[in-house]
């Protein structure tokens, strides 16, 4: 869809130097280079502050805040300034867009941290705190979203903001949030994603003019999609008994709109894990739905995601990820403890689904 | 000074609470850029309606067939103009960070100045796979930024059917848990890939993503079609002053209830001092004057946890490298996937180790551009065609570490079995 | 004195070695039978060619339409006549056992005495399925066979698309764990399918099999299309005198490798006597003056393995009943299946509660028998159709019991989600 | 196939009484009547010898003994007789097929077991032994067999006659034996299976007689079977690039015939569990193929079956089924162990077979 194709080349246009991803020596901070692939082990002063020892005896403290992620220019040159004066002119910034200043004295670690909270930058997100989410495009930017990322990032992160600060969690908690079904967030501890309720609603004017309709029905995980002719031409139309609405024939043919303000939800995912810490890595499951896409601060799903974290908190035992939690107190407790209901929705009936029926007699009581 | 700004009562109520807000960020750079103001009032719109209104297009730079995400205002007016005309157009540049995502704040600082020039003045640090996403520019400047950041010493990344931007950990750089040099193998494979990332030209994506450690703060396992994470053969590493040192401030019931009862193969013991035995595979360490750690590293599955709790006491083995998992992806058409281990291990701390990968990774990209159906990822692929066949095709032996367990089924055909069998003993009595 | 033995230099090396001898009972039987004389004849053709020789048919015995599984030969000379001609049909009569298969001699001698008589002399205690299967009539003989079975109190049981014979394990009858009455239980259920036993007319072939305990000694959880495997609701008991016992002979050593490491929720915990704490759902006994064991029932998943090691110092609670599990079978068309839990508990002592079960199990096959497709199970069935769509049709709940956890993917349509949280709702403030 | 129509009924013919399943009380030895629901505890003083304690305080002994389950009625009235002469006349069999004697008095054990021991049948079979065989039908009398079961299990229990009478195992140890794919011996720690390699050889003159041909397409679970007219009569064509062999299609229709004395081969499953203790009931899973039918003694079988056990025997912590042993040790190492071969028939490529990939780096080395 989105990727360009340059029709015809002017002849005063600059050719590209293909010089692909760059080296990182260069941006490394002196410290980062000398001890490279030679570190010993790390601590944690405090919240937000990582402190590495190499084997030859250097150390170096990393400070980490909290960043909007989709950053104005203004902004990035206050973290500029902040580095330049208070850092030494090195950032870096993790997978959850955090930014982190590297320092190699400790006593440079707390007028860092007072100038950055200062200019409005949270310190925190290390170790057993709830970190950034992970941020998507929605409203913003994308062509396919069904609601917003960047506010709800905001106003989730709002909430959670004391535990960013803090390392007061059982172990830490990776969030993510996705505008569409799609899930470009990704598997997470906790993850809200748009779940749509009512299949598309089909613009059959516009089918003909923009959309490949074989890609369109190839697209649909169900076969729900079949090509149709509408007022005598050509166009597409759904089996709604089979439709389960994940929008997948959205993106490849925009006529098939799936958002709807009332009708896209909002869905809470737990137990996500990448790591393969203890347990091998595991997808997150479905834990609620049916949440309005109550812009601008979304409090219903806030609520939820809140609650969940706090009875993780009060409830799981030290180095616990909330997948393992769960794993030790079961899900009908999840869901007692959570109170959030059960419904039959969230029992499997996709593709393997038979694997995750419960094959024994362990039940918790 | 740029045009009045629109009335925006959903977005304002972004400003309030203590994270940073990106409405905040927004309306300062509306202050000089009608672009902005625009972009606010369709956003404004978005809340309001509670819907989107970009669509994609056709938009690129100079020799290249990817990496820009067109962005066309789908909010007319009635006439068919664009509603908000100032921010019609709003495309983002893709661009590939270095490893690890450093950076001195004099390249920050130019990238803000040009695209300040070029373009809305919103960047995002970073997008999903790890791109400096240059949010925000109209068709005519989208090259013009391109062009500077290309003499920066930055290039495009990868947007559809492409090999994707990649992303590695901060690693070597500054975490001891470190298995391989992230940095220079993300390099060298990616950088072989130029062509497939500029021109998009596969059958869909294939990203790439590295991580140092089974910790996999990249998230690889489930978001790469390829995922390198490091790993060891030998045995855990043991450090009996930090071992001690981590004993005095957590004592026996932590070790026992956090880590012996978590190791996920019981291969984890604490033990009297006297009854700990040593041998080839045994890592042992006292963590105070009667009592020490046993572990039979034949039964650890590397699965960090430990490691990650008494960091410097125990640290991974010096036989390191990595394992390959193939077929990662997120939740479309057949549900989320995550990678399958098809390399156990692989030494990287060599060039030859770093080029057998690029060479894997290039037999792999090859075919998956043969053989997957149009938008059909690699795991998808796998999924169709069954692992063994792939496996067959990158002529990499089958082993037992890419599966849970043997097959719980009969429904195979096995005539072939006493040729395999052979065939396996003819390598056996080679090696 | 029966007639002249064939050669049988295949089946004469089975006499050989310390077990039981199958062949050498045969040639018992040969000496008295010309029938079992072919029967050898035939079975050693078959280890010869390596080949099977028997075919189906129809036969059965008046008033019924199954239970008789009928063999006739296809061993055949040249003009079509059998080869071994005096075991030319070789029937079996399945005959159903009582629960947990107990006998006296006084029948056992009486089966005997009328299967030297009416068949070949060859019976086999017991068939996969639990029944006593008299092995070798001709089709003649069988309603004989019967006829004097059934007047001994012994009835046939399934065989072809019916209700099946059905196994409990010895249980109450001489078992410690018994936590229901599995031969009450099961008089109750297959009693009541006696039509559907006897006159085949099902989409397929359903099982019942009571177990006492999760244990499972009749491998109820994948033979059985619907399974009844005892548990508990309450704390498990616990007996300090055997407690004490047990830990005198066995040690400290063995009470945390053996069952403190292999606790499947980590529940099971050892600790000083001064730290075990009590509670609602906390089962605690002293192993010795120091020490104790702690477990919080709340998050044991009635597993069995602590009551199982320490047998006796552990028992199942006193709020008895049953998991039941629908839909185990094995290998055939798409691969073998486990049960899936469908009721979590279900009290069985009383006559109403088995009659629930009952009730139950009346419908899970009223429903099978409409909407399984012809040779399907009800594993199949319920895979077929989705779990919800079952438990729909029997009118119960949704558990989260009865998954190993919610959905992983998001394919589902859930625009009834706000109804079904009221009906929750509605439910449980009426409850 | 084989369930009976009686086509008319004589006039003579008796009518069934509709007993059912017979009440189980009055073959109850007296001691289980009275303490029925109510025993506390057992032990095993000996290997065979269940010692079983009631509440009250009442004991009963059960001796356990082997069995060949197709028994002549000599072999049976023998045991009747050593339960008249030494045990209390009651007997009962489990399910595999061993014999039970229960006697209320201690005293009656050992001349119990003498009597067993001299007449042939070996006790044991208890606690931590190789139990007996779960047993098929095979070439004695099913219409589909590839071998034989009665041949094979007692071949096989004269090799393990040692571990049968010894409680020397980590955990129990179940077998089973299936004389074609179909497994109606069931899952087991270890089991041997029929498995065939080649599809099965259409004898076309027969199908337009004896197989409906619907049912017989229905039944291929890859869809490999067409209807197809052959030498101008409806006959069946098979795709054997689709067929995997696995013979279902044989029993609706026995001119497909599977069974091969070549190529109808065996294969080795372990680490099957039906029971909840510790993890989940678990699927074997196939370890080995390729093993030749080689009546009447199948050493090739004999051989990788013992070899496991013994690598078990050897390897295994206590309380450790097979499938335990192996989930401490890793698959690796099974087969390092072993010395079997790991080809690449044993990775799952049928449905679900996803879910069984390694999706983690947890690899032993
Ligand atoms: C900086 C960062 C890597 C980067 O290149 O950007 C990073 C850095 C470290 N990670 Fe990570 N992890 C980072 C994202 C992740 C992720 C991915 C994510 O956040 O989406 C994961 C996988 C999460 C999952 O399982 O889904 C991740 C799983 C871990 C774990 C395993 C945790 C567990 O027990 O399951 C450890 C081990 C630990 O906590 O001791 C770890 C440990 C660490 C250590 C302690 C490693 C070290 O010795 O230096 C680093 C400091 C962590 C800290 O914050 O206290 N890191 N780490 C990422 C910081 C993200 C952030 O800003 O919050
Ligand atoms: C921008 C970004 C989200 C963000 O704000 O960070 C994003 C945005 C889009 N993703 Fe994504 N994806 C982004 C990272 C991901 C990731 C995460 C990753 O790469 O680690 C995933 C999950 C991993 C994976 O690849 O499966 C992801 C899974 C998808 C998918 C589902 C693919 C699948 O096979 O399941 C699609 C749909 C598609 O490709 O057809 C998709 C499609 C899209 C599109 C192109 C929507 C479309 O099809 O029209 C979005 C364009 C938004 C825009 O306007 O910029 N995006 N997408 C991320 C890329 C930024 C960057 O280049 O750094
Ligand atoms: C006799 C017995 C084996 C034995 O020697 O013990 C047996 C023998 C046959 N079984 Fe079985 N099955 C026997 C217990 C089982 C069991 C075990 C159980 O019931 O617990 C199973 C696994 C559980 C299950 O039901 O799935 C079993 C799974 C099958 C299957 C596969 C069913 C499936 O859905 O996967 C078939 C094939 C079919 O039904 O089409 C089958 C079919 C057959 C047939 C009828 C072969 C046929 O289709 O023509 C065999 C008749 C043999 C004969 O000549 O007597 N037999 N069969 C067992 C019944 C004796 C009895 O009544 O007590
Ligand atoms: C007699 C019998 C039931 C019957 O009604 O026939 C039976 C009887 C007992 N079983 Fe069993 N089990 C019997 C077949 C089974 C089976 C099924 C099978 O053999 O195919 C299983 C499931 C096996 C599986 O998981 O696939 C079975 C799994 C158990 C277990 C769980 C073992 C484990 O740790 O996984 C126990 C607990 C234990 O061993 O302490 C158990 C325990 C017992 C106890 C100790 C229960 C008790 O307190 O009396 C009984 C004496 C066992 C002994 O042999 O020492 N029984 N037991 C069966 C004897 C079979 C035989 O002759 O060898
Ligand atoms: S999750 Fe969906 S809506 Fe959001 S950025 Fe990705 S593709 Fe766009
Ligand atoms: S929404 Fe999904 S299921 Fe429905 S028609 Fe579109 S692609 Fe198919
Ligand atoms: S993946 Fe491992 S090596 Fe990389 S940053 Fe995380 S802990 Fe360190
Ligand atoms: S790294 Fe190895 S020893 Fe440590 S907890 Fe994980 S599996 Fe156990
Ligand atoms: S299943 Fe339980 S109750 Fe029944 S015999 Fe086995 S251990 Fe005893
Ligand atoms: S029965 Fe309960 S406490 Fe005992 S080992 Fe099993 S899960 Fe743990
Ligand atoms: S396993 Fe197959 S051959 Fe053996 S008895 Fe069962 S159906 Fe017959
Ligand atoms: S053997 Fe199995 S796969 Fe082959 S044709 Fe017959 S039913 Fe189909």
């Amino acid at each position: 869809m989105n990727q360009a194709v340059q029709a015809a080349a002017p002849a005063q246009k600059r050719k590209p130097k293909e010089t692909g991803v760059p080296d990182n020596k260069k941006f490394l901070h002196p410290a980062l280079v000398k001890n490279y692939g030679d570190w010993k082990y790390h601590d944690r002063p405090r919240p937000g502050v990582l402190h590495h020892v190499a084997h030859g005896g250097d150390e170096v403290w990393s400070v980490r805040a909290g960043t909007q992620r989709q950053m104005d220019v203004h902004t990035i040159r206050k973290l500029c300034d902040i580095a330049d004066n208070f850092a030494e002119g090195r950032v870096r910034f993790t997978i959850r867009s955090n930014i982190e200043f590297i320092v190699s004295d400790a006593a440079k670690v707390d007028p860092l941290i007072a100038e950055l909270e200062k200019s409005g930058f949270p310190v925190g997100g290390t170790g057993n705190s709830v970190s950034m989410i992970a941020h998507t495009q929605g409203w913003l930017h994308c062509d396919i979203p069904g609601t917003d990322a960047s506010g709800v990032v905001k106003a989730l992160m709002d909430e959670l903001y004391d535990e960013f600060k803090r390392e007061e969690m059982p172990n830490r908690v990776h969030l993510s949030t996705s505008c569409c079904e799609i899930n470009c967030g990704g598997q997470a501890d906790i993850a809200i994603i748009v779940q749509h309720t009512k299949p598309p609603v089909i613009n059959h004017d516009l089918v003909a003019n923009v959309c490949e309709r074989p890609t369109v029905v190839a697209r649909c995980p169900v076969a729900a999609i079949r090509p149709a002719m509408v007022n005598g031409k050509p166009s597409l139309e759904i089996d709604e008994t089979k439709c389960m609405c994940c929008g997948a024939c959205y993106p490849p043919c925009p006529p098939m709109q799936i958002n709807d303000p009332e009708n896209s939800k909002l869905a809470i995912w737990v137990g996500g894990k990448n790591s393969n810490a203890r347990g091998k890595p595991t997808f997150m499951k479905m834990v609620a739905s049916g949440l309005p896409n109550n812009a601008p601060r979304w409090p219903e799903v806030a609520e939820v995601v809140k609650n969940i974290i706090a009875v993780y908190k009060a409830d799981a035992r030290p180095w616990e990820r909330l997948a393992d939690w769960i794993d030790r107190i079961g899900w009908p407790r999840f869901f007692e403890k959570t109170g959030l209901p059960f419904t039959k929705y969230l029992i499997d009936d996709w593709r393997g689904s038979r694997a995750n029926l419960n094959a024994s007699t362990h039940i918790r009581f | 000074m740029a045009k009045k700004m629109h009335d925006t009562p959903n977005l304002d109520q972004l400003e309030d609470g203590p994270w940073p807000s990106f409405v905040t960020g927004l309306k300062d750079l509306a202050k000089d850029k009608d672009y902005v103001v625009d972009l606010l009032g369709q956003l404004e719109e978005s809340y309001k309606t509670r819907k989107g209104y970009w669509k994609g297009g056709t938009v690129g730079v100079y020799g290249y067939g990817g990496g820009v995400i067109p962005r066309f205002t789908e909010l007319k007016n009635e006439d068919g103009t664009p509603k908000f005309k100032d921010a019609a157009e709003f495309h983002t540049l893709r661009i590939m960070p270095p490893p690890g995502m450093h950076y001195d704040t004099g390249t920050l600082r130019q990238f803000c100045d040009l695209w300040e020039k070029h373009g809305s003045g919103l960047i995002a640090f970073h997008g999903q796979s790890g791109d400096i996403m240059f949010q925000g520019a109209t068709t005519d400047n989208v090259q013009k930024a391109f062009d500077e950041l290309n003499e920066m010493g930055f290039d495009l990344g990868g947007a559809g059917p492409a090999v994707r931007t990649s992303m590695s950990c901060v690693g070597a750089a500054r975490c001891e848990q470190s298995c391989y040099d992230e940095a220079k193998t993300h390099r060298a494979v990616l950088n072989t890939f130029l062509d497939d990332i500029h021109r998009p030209s596969l059958p869909y994506k294939f990203k790439f993503k590295f991580s140092g450690c089974p910790n996999d703060c990249m998230n690889s396992v489930q978001r790469a079609d390829m995922a390198v994470i490091g790993t060891w053969r030998d045995n855990i590493r043991t450090d009996e002053a930090l071992a001690k040192k981590w004993f005095v401030k957590h004592g026996m019931d932590e070790l026992v209830n956090d880590i012996v009862a978590r190791c996920p193969t019981k291969t984890f013991q604490v033990k009297e001092l006297s009854k700990i035995k040593g041998g080839e595979h045994i890592s042992t360490v006292a963590v105070n004057d009667t009592h020490g750690i046993e572990i039979n590293n034949q039964d650890c599955v590397r699965c960090m946890h430990c490691v990650n709790v008494m960091t410097g006491a125990l640290a991974p083995g010096k036989d390191k490298g990595a394992t390959v998992l193939v077929g990662g992806k997120s939740h479309l058409k057949i549900g989320g996937l995550m990678g399958t281990v098809v390399i156990p291990f692989i030494k990287l701390d060599t060039d030859e180790g770093v080029e057998q990968l690029v060479d894997f990774a290039q037999r792999t990209i090859e075919f998956f551009a043969e053989n997957a159906l149009e938008h059909e990822r690699t795991g998808e692929m796998i999924e169709r065609i069954g692992l063994t066949n792939f496996l067959d095709a990158m002529e990499i032996d089958v082993d037992p570490s890419m599966v849970n367990s043997p097959r719980m089924n009969p429904y195979v055909r096995t005539d072939g079995w006493d040729d395999e069998v052979a065939k396996i003993n003819a390598k056996k009595q080679a090696a």
